[in-house]
């Protein structure tokens, strides 16, 4: 069988093929592939018709390479071939393009953030002490990346914790000019009752 | 069956076997089978059924049929011989009911169209109306327009396309790509609504000031933490007039001061006066 | 909402960008997009933060092209935009891997394709009288579910038949960019030999 094979092969691989030629087949093949290309298998889906070794293929990858640095796709080498990828100092800028959407705030970064922005400036033990719960570092630390949330000072008692206010950011989000138009509680007789 | 590979193989008709007369076109070779021609006349040929079967289907309807007749004729299309086009035709719409092809009504209408215009040929010259066009000519022009749309199909089907042709190429994102995360959505009323939540919860009732009213001092009182951290390790005070805003008025000046006030009661800044009646310093409280 | 949304780009289309940056960023967007893009979709979902004229981007995509010339790849302007694709001499060398795969077309769909294209907008009911046979349901779905063909209204006679068109994909499936491209129909011939 495998004697047949090469034969068959032999008898296929029988056009010569000029190294631009080469090179652009590869090119191409490696771009429309919907997988890594080994040389192997660049010779054998691609190629089958030429007569190259796969000493050349090497070449012109490397060749390919190089032509490639610092543009807009590079040719890597991953586990089962080469690929053309994106490079990695691309990735910020291309981020936009695919966009995934957060999961809802939980109920503790909401109750966190209300007491923030109604009781500022607040520290962490005292929003604890409201809640009844501790608050973690991960709620705090959403809210600061999100901008919501800035520190401002540190308390003078055992400790000395931190501060917490909200920012204009937290305004704007909220399309708020100032905290007094932060809609009014429950009227107070509500909760007294 | 090898008979089933029956090819229609307009092109490799040879000349010889056309007639190129308008009315005797008996033997008729429209497809190679096996390399014999099949004529259509089916009582004296026989035509494996499997073949005639492709053949057949391969007209997408009367117009196509009609047209093929006439083209393989070499008959003149703008002088219809009704004659033996109908007679052509008739046979072919045999042989379909013959075996069985589904017969669309369309080749029937189109039957009773073509006996039409010839039993209206038929008539002597005087007995056709003056205003009364050649009877052929509705049937021309929709010849010629379907022929039209068939090469403009066959000229699309040749143009380069997509995954046939050509192939669009496609890179994979680097591997420390990370999705732009949108941020979650939070309505004004999710927070209030989160912080009555806070409130229903908690036992004592010793937060019942929270209301709109002191929100004012509160934010004074984040604003001039914020004056006065700002103001750097190079300066780190503020002049105790630097913190009121004429322009708000006696209100703005009111808040401002609750504010200080609160903010000393609570131990978060210092005032401090150097000499006697001179500028008051507010200051963040020294480091212990 | 407009008005906010420019508000919005305006704010973050605030940094500058460079030539060779514009250049990378503008050529791997069109690599990794799945259709062609247009001057206005890269500006809006890969350029974003950038502020950067359609001048400008056209004029890097020229350049591109020039830089693409004879490669494995070429990047072509299609009814929708630009899009990298392999160049027609190459087709005959990496189409045999594909064949089989490639999709055929029925002559009652390139037919009904072809009158939605050349005669649009035109109803069920004047293809079918053109073709003398009815349109299944079947070519308008296939047709539809490709994106070939939309449909852009009623013709306002008794029952207010749908019209159909043919769409941008359709000329990017066959590398056109506008309807003038399309092969001329052949004008009436004599058939007299």
């Amino acid at each position: 069988m495998v004697k047949l094979a090469e034969m068959i092969t032999d008898k296929i691989r029988h056009k010569d093929i000029d190294d631009t030629k080469l090179q652009r087949l590869v090119e191409a093949a490696l771009f429309i592939a919907d997988k890594p290309l080994s040389v192997q298998l660049l010779k054998r889906d691609f190629l089958i018709e030429y007569r190259v070794s796969n000493l050349r293929i090497r070449d012109i990858i490397i060749d390919i390479q190089a032509q490639y640095k610092g543009r807009g796709v590079e040719l890597n080498k991953v586990a089962s071939g080469y690929r053309f990828q994106t490079p990695a100092e691309l990735s910020d800028d291309l981020a936009h393009l695919y966009k995934e959407k957060a999961p809802k705030y939980s109920r503790a970064i909401l109750e966190t953030l209300a007491l923030i922005a109604y009781k500022q400036p607040i520290t962490r033990g005292e929003i604890e002490d409201i809640r009844g719960v501790a608050v973690s570092s991960q709620i705090i630390k959403t809210l600061t990346d999100r901008s919501w949330i800035k520190t401002i000072g540190h308390k003078e008692v055992p400790g000395r914790p931190v501060l917490y206010a909200s920012t204009p950011e937290f305004l704007d989000y909220f399309s708020l000019t100032t905290l007094d138009q932060l809609p009014a509680l429950m009227p107070i007789e509500d909760f007294t009752s | 069956m090898p008979d089933s590979k029956a090819k229609l193989s307009k092109s490799t008709v040879p000349d010889k076997e056309l007639v190129s007369g308008v009315m005797l076109q008996q033997v008729l070779p429209f497809a190679l089978l096996r390399g014999e021609a099949i004529v259509e006349k089916p009582q004296d040929l026989f035509i494996p059924p499997d073949a005639l079967e492709v053949i057949l289907e391969m007209f997408e309807g009367p117009l196509d049929l009609l047209l093929y007749l006439i083209r393989k004729q070499k008959f003149d299309i703008l002088d219809l011989p009704i004659s033996p086009i109908t007679t052509q035709y008739m046979t072919y719409v045999d042989l379909m009911k013959d075996i069985k092809l589904e017969l669309a009504a369309e080749y029937l209408v189109m039957a009773s169209i073509l006996a039409e215009i010839k039993s209206r040929l038929l008539l002597p010259k005087q007995a056709v109306e003056e205003d009364e066009g050649d009877p052929r000519a509705e049937l021309v022009r929709k010849l010629q327009e379907y022929e039209i749309i068939k090469k403009a199909a066959e000229n699309i089907d040749e143009l380069p396309r997509l995954d046939r042709d050509s192939f669009v190429a496609k890179v994979e994102l680097a591997e420390n790509f990370v999705p732009e995360i949108l941020n979650s959505q939070v309505d004004l009323a999710e927070l209030v609504s989160a912080l009555q939540g806070v409130i229903k919860r908690t036992q004592a009732y010793e937060h019942h000031h929270i209301q709109k009213e002191s929100l004012s001092t509160r934010e004074r009182m984040a604003h001039i933490l914020t004056t006065l951290k700002d103001a750097g390790i190079e300066q780190p005070y503020c002049d105790f007039s630097d913190l009121f805003t004429v322009k708000e008025g006696k209100q703005g000046v009111v808040v401002t001061f609750l504010a200080i006030l609160e903010l000393i009661k609570e131990s978060l800044i210092e005032c401090v006066q150097t000499q006697i009646y001179g500028e008051i310093r507010v200051c963040l409280p020294r480091q212990a």
